[in-house]
């Protein structure tokens, strides 16, 4: 057996097992095709399942990319879209929250009530009704966190109790109508700044404007600190699919009736909450705990608590979401909530990319997910088949949406350390 | 073999109950009628008739099983008579004939159960979507012979659902031009705004001049939907909740189906008493029905009705299912007045 | 050792269901003291450990800091009074990167939100020092090699400024390199008047850092020894609770055959 | 610092830290109050919830215990409850299954369609019916074993197109009825013997003899082996539990109308999957790979093999349960299997002590958890309370069922190792 | 050496995402021969252990198994050439009992069920030779120290027959006379003429009972020495790349003091 070997210089500072990317624009390419190759893309498989299933109703009805079309995705994206935003946080936890439909419908039926039949101002039902959702949520949160049920039961109760507590609510009568041109009907038929086109523009450059401004200060930063940082190329490259998207998305907006409240609403909820979790300490506790219960437990982290914060978040989100269902469906009724709401929001969270294992996801997830999801609704309501196929098709076409996704993350199945 | 199970059953309360009517309703989800209207008032005509008399009602829920779990509970209460609105009216042939060889009495409510069921009380189902196809013609007006019309129709898992739209196109056919564009809403409001949503979008805002929405709640929705898009055509649903009644005050929706529950609710609860107490039937339920397993059941059939702004005073104020004060809410205040509304 | 011990258990119970772990233990720690606490495979070490990082609570005893009684029910306690625990089973979250390990619990701010640059510039410095090699501190933990992890949880246990740090095992999975590393630690901690209680089935390194070695036998305490003036076998027949054992037997066995 | 030290004799066999229960009854008593403190009770909290609603309804209605009634429940639990067995396999992997009502509705669909339209042979209608079932099991377990889909998209997918198949098989005609006097009318209405009072005394007596029998054999291999092995007396005491029960249960069936078919089976099928689980190294494979799949895969395990075929028998359970269910009503119709049935069933599960999160449960909590649930839906229905109202309790009861269970657990919570 | 190895790795390469854990790696290994294979924290060993054993199929390179190339894909792979492997972080089933643990995936049965009396048995039997205590062989894995953890992963690979058995890390956690006792192990299994690859930190440990020291630096062979006739210097310098390391400062900083 041979002898041979090897005395070399003193460790150096950066580790040379690790590949370092070529600067400039053509390192950005290879790392890219690195990237496809080991499945860490992210979000891109999703984008492209969402530009087919485009692509496909545009092609079989003509009608999908027609602006007034997506006009009224975005908006009816938003109820679901933000119970789906309340899921995200569930799930982080490695959590699941049944009641959330329930919680929709009891909390429109609470606004639909004062609102319309005890005449309280609209402001004010909104707001008992938000903080009803959020009561709620609490209570969950107290027997899993406190009691040690399983959240499945606890919410399964929820599921159960609070649709019954919206049929009482709303009472022999049954249906509470939304009020004509008030605050609630606003939700999901106003559009930011009347129609006006400039408003369009101006949100949307403002937003590519923040974004840049974002990403140059964190370079900034960085370089000061002697740290790694993204080169100004990608940095480039990011900006203008980004600008691109937003232009893209003005326009078409514009073509038809301007900036959708809704819409606004729900992005700045996905900004906001993705701020939340990952540039503050609370959302990092959330992380911890969904990645590892008793290490987050050992960190001094404050577990029954940030479980509790956690269901008072997804049951105020869905309490919000309803309230934009109820504007959307005109009425608040017994049904509000029931049926595919609940699985819906599930499901948009979980193919946008968040783990139903904890410790793994962000609210963009929601966003993409649910725009995945009314995108197949839609689409399949634009060729207008019978029911019994329409179920089926969309099993199939949701599958495939997020078989593209498993396959490409395949190669990369973490296998455990040491 | 040392002996049959049951054999050495007691007399105990649960072989006899005369004093309870078992009422069994299908689902309550879709539809606000059932414990708005059939139970309150089947439970009040039941006390008038016979004053120590109670009423052991349940709901199905939309499932058949939970209803058949719900109709063998009532039996081992022993509850000998019991009113039943069966949500699939075609399952319960063996339920009905398990149930009359143990001496229980049924009463078909609504849709007409199969088995040997001792009366039937009902509107007629077919009839609703006719009334709901003519009143849709009558709202067109002399535009009719050239309308599109969009048809948002009721979930495919209820039989009812069926009935409303064929009677619905039976009243349509050669009145109007022509049914452009049809989808089930499923009983959901929020389904059938979409739906209506994509409507609009393959036919463009000009493209249709009429709804059937099989439903008050998801006429709700669609109106939602074709307000936001400025489009104005008329729209119609059934059930005469108070919701829609609003809506027809206020011009928003065309017409509803007002079932007259309250002589509908009393017929049966004097079938189901009469039942009780041995006491002849004939005279309520006068007429008589076939129904695919058995033939010439005593049965009594209503007219539903159509409800527009014309007649809100005449029917359902009149009936005093609602006082006009439940109509007239703040909001509908103005267009209550402006209809005349007390 | 002069002075109240910063640290002393009196008495300390703990059950497990059927098992029960500890009987009856004591031990007493010192700022400034380097106690090694030793004993065979399940012998109550790392259950000790946890009791006094609040992770079980315990069932019997009492607990003493700075001569005060307390009760430590919950991590946060433990991590109160000023202790800083490195687990045997490193309870690191595995979905965090190296940076949010290190910093869980007790993140740099700025404004009100986290301050990601300046939290990797400190966790470079701190993993410098403990001349470990790790591709990237943005790689999530899961991908760290035993070692790797094992560096960044004694890392941990310096981000605050605790009074007491518990090591359980912590060059188990270490090079030599790094293991020297963490012996100089442990001597730096000690200079700066800490105590530490070290676990660790190493004698060598017992001998070189501790002040004093407490031993554990099936639960109970078996004996303390100053450092100074314990011999080797004098500790390992604490430890195993006989003269004779394998360690013995493997000698005598190695010796013979060599002849 | 003192320096005291004792030299042992050489390390004993037995651990001196186990705390050996005390010989006899007493010991059993001893250890029984232990575990009562510490939280060991395994089924106990369930069985005393079960007894509580059990009493309550009782005394509401003074009909509960009434013979038929608790016929009827042993009627109604075999459809779910063989759902639920299913759903505690997924769930043993740590996984879930949500298209398992969907499935029980296809497989009515399909029996009830080719028995009572096309007029094919009933078992053959139910063989084609029962095969369809494991297929549509075997094509999620691919997509979630081999393509990589989180088995929560690939079963809700199913949930979608079964339901739409489910339709589409019906037809326009919505509602097959069963066969007058057929085999799957007879699934839910035949008794044992005709009703003969002898045949419930066999199988009641016959099931405690084996009991004793095994338990008594494997004691004599245990103390052969110098194992320890459970004390006479225990063993007494058990089966003199199980044997009450036994009694109390035959004595009271025989009060209706015998031995029910649908309870034969379904208890038939939980000590069969119970062996299978327990006993067999298929069973042992269930619980690693539920415990930790890279444990499991290290150890050599055919883990997709594993996942497949768990897919496949939790939706041949459900389409076994959906016939039940089909027999339950007299039919098969669109709404079959829809609903809270699935909720029922995977709520059965919990409640019934399985873990949701994988690698801790068994069968019989199946039998458990339906039998709670069912006797509060039972119970409500004899109550005959305003819909809103029994939403509410039922929301309550089932929470309450599981405090008590997890309360009792509290203490004994794990902490991780080390 | 004589006669082809058993097992032959010939310029493996293994990557993670942006990280190239192993470079253009060789190893051979003879039946009756212990290599030991040493490297600094995070110098790829368990990587190289995983390929072998199956858990992540090599990226370049081929493996060679009694002269003929074999394709390792999964661990059934490696099991069914005759590998047994003790891992790093041990990969048990914590929710499984001990007795359930050693025998997975080779379950022993009687008229087709599960022998539980036959493997309860057998277990204690396990144990006993590597003379750990633990309260039940029915106890579930979550609840044992970490010492009888890994014990209990290590009697699980002498279950079976292997040809080759690797151990990452085997003592690590153990106390001094299991310790002793894996050392004792290593050399029967030697004895019975199978191959063992034993990763350690430990020199004392890896120059008792290893016939080769095969040294892994960043990912890439750094050296392979017959153990007669190595100093513990050599090694250490292979291992960290200098002769000027933490450790020989370490001793001179002592030596220095110690004056
Ligand atoms: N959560 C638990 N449940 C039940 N028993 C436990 C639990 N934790 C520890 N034990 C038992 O307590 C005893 C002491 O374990 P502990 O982990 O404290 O040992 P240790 O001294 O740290 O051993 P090692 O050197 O192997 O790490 C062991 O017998 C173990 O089986
Ligand atoms: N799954 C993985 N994903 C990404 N990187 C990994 C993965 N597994 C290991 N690595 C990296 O590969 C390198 C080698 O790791 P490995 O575990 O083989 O080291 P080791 O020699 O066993 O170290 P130690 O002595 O600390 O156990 C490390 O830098 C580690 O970060
Ligand atoms: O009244 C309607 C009822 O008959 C139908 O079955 O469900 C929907 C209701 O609107
Ligand atoms: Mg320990
Ligand atoms: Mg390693």
């Amino acid at each position: 057996m041979s002898t041979n070997q090897t005395t070399e210089a003193p460790a150096p500072a950066i580790d040379p097992r690790l590949m370092v990317r070529e600067e400039g624009f053509a390192g950005y390419l290879g790392e890219f095709k690195r990237k496809m190759k080991t499945g860490e893309l992210g979000s891109v498989p999703v984008v492209l399942g969402l530009i087919l299933i485009a692509a496909i109703f545009q092609g079989l009805t003509g009608d999908f990319l027609n602006a007034d079309n997506l006009t009224n995705i975005t908006l009816w994206i938003a109820g679901p879209g933000l119970i789906a935003v309340g899921i995200v946080f569930v799930l982080l936890l490695g959590e699941i929250d049944l009641s959330l439909g329930s919680i929709a419908g009891v909390s429109a039926a609470i606004a639909g009530v004062l609102s319309a039949r005890s005449g309280v101002n609209e402001w004010l039902s909104i707001l008992i009704a938000l903080a009803a959702g959020v009561a709620m949520g609490a209570l969950h949160g107290f027997f899993f966190a406190k009691i040690g049920v399983p959240a499945f039961v606890v919410t399964l109760a929820g599921l159960l109790a609070w649709s019954g507590l919206q049929q009482f609510v709303l009472g022999d009568k049954g249906t509470a109508n939304v009020l004509n041109d008030g605050v609630i009907a606003d939700l999901d038929h106003y559009f930011v700044g009347d129609g006006d086109i400039a408003v369009t523009w101006i949100f949307a450059l403002a937003g590519v404007g923040l974004f840049l401004a974002g990403q140059l200060l964190d370079r900034r930063r960085r370089t000061a600190a002697g740290l790694p940082a993204r080169p100004v190329s990608e940095i480039a490259l990011r900006t203008g699919v980004i600008g691109l998207i937003a232009v893209a998305a003005a326009s078409t907006l514009n073509q038809s009736q301007g900036l959708p409240l809704p819409l606004v609403i729900f992005l700045g909820i996905v900004v906001i909450t993705d701020f939340v979790l990952r540039r503050t300490s609370y959302g990092r506790q959330i992380f911890a705990v969904g990645g590892g219960i008793e290490a987050a437990r050992r960190a001094g982290i404050n577990v029954a608590w940030v479980r509790i914060s956690v269901f008072m978040i997804s049951a105020g989100m869905a309490a919000l979401g309803g309230l934009f269902i109820m504007s959307q469906q005109g009425s608040a009724d017994k049904a509000l909530g029931s049926g595919n709401v609940l699985m819906n929001s599930i499901a948009a969270a979980v193919i946008g990319g968040t783990s139903l294992f904890g410790g793994r996801g962000k609210t963009w997830s929601a966003l993409l997910g649910i725009l995945v999801i009314q995108s197949i609704i839609t689409g399949l309501d634009l060729v207008h088949v019978n029911q019994s196929i329409q179920y089926m098709i969309t099993g199939a076409v949701l599958l495939a949406a997020v078989v593209l996704d498993s396959v490409s993350r395949r190669t990369q199945k973490s296998s455990g350390r040491g | 073999a040392c002996g049959k199970a049951g054999d050495d059953k007691k007399d105990s309360a649960a072989s006899g109950d005369t004093k309870s009517i078992g009422l069994l309703l299908p689902e309550n989800a879709s539809s606000t009628r059932y414990e708005s209207f059939d139970k309150p008032f089947i439970e009040a005509k039941v006390k008038a008739l016979c004053g120590d008399c109670n009423v052991k009602y349940s709901n199905a829920e939309g499932s058949a099983s939970k209803q058949k779990q719900q109709f063998d509970t009532l039996i081992a209460q022993g509850v000998k008579v019991i009113i039943l609105d069966a949500f699939d009216a075609t399952s319960t042939a063996s339920w009905v004939k398990e149930a009359a060889a143990k001496g229980v009495k049924v009463v078909a409510y609504d849709r007409l159960a199969t088995g040997p069921v001792s009366a039937y009380v009902s509107f007629d189902n077919e009839k609703v979507g006719e009334l709901q196809g003519e009143a849709l013609v009558t709202a067109l007006g002399a535009k009719a012979a050239d309308a599109n019309v969009v048809m948002i129709n009721g979930d495919e898992a209820d039989p009812n659902a069926a009935y409303f739209k064929s009677g619905a196109k039976k009243a349509l056919e050669g009145k109007v031009k022509k049914v452009v564009y049809e989808a089930s809403g499923e009983w959901k409001p929020t389904v059938a705004g979409q739906k209506i949503g994509t409507a609009i979008t393959s036919l463009g805002k000009d493209g249709f001049q009429a709804v059937y929405s099989a439903n008050d709640g998801m006429a709700a929705a669609i109106i939602t939907q074709l307000k936001a898009a400025g489009i104005n055509v008329p729209v119609g649903g059934q059930d005469a909740g108070v919701d829609a009644i609003q809506r027809i005050v206020a011009g928003d929706q065309a017409y509803t189906i007002y079932k007259a529950y309250k002589p509908l609710a009393d017929s049966a609860a004097e079938l189901a008493v009469n039942l009780l107490q041995n006491k002849d039937i004939k005279s309520v339920a006068s007429a008589t029905v076939d129904s695919p397993t058995d033939k010439g059941i005593p049965a009594k059939l209503l007219s539903p009705k159509v409800v527009t702004k014309a007649n809100i005073q005449d029917t359902v104020i009149a009936d005093g299912l609602y006082k006009a004060a439940d109509i007239c809410t703040a909001d509908y205040a103005a267009a209550c007045t402006a209809a005349g509304l007390k | 050792m002069t002075g109240a011990p910063v640290l002393a258990l009196r008495g300390v119970s703990k059950r497990f269901g059927a098992v029960q772990a500890l009987t009856d233990v004591h031990l007493e720690v010192h700022a400034g003291e380097v106690v090694a606490l030793v004993g065979d495979n399940g012998a109550g070490k790392s259950t000790l450990v946890k009791t006094i990082a609040g992770v079980h609570p315990i069932d019997e005893g009492s607990i003493e800091w700075e001569g005060r009684e307390v009760r430590i029910n919950r991590p946060q306690d433990a991590q109160g009074l000023g202790v800083a625990t490195v687990y045997q089973d490193l309870a690191l979250c595995d979905n965090l990167d190296v940076v949010g390990n290190l910093f869980l619990g007790r993140e740099l701010k700025k404004y009100g939100a986290l301050d990601e640059v300046a939290m990797e510039k400190r966790a470079k410095e701190l993993l410098d020092t403990l001349s470990i090699r790790i591709p990237s501190v943005r790689i999530p933990i899961a991908a760290l090699s035993g070692g790797q992890r094992q560096v960044v949880a004694i890392a941990r246990a310096l981000v605050g400024d605790p009074k007491i740090v518990i090591l359980d095992e912590p060059t188990a999975a270490l090079g030599v390199e790094q293991t020297a590393q963490v012996l100089d630690l442990v001597e730096r901690l000690r200079e700066r008047g800490l105590g530490v209680i070290l676990i660790s089935h190493n004698m060598a390194d017992v001998k070189a850092v501790a002040d004093t070695v407490a031993v554990l036998r099936l639960g109970r305490n078996n004996g303390s020894f100053p450092v100074a003036g314990t011999t080797h076998e004098e500790i390992i027949s604490a430890i195993t609770g006989a003269t004779e054992n394998a360690v013995t037997r493997r000698q005598a066995r190695i010796a013979e055959e060599a002849k």
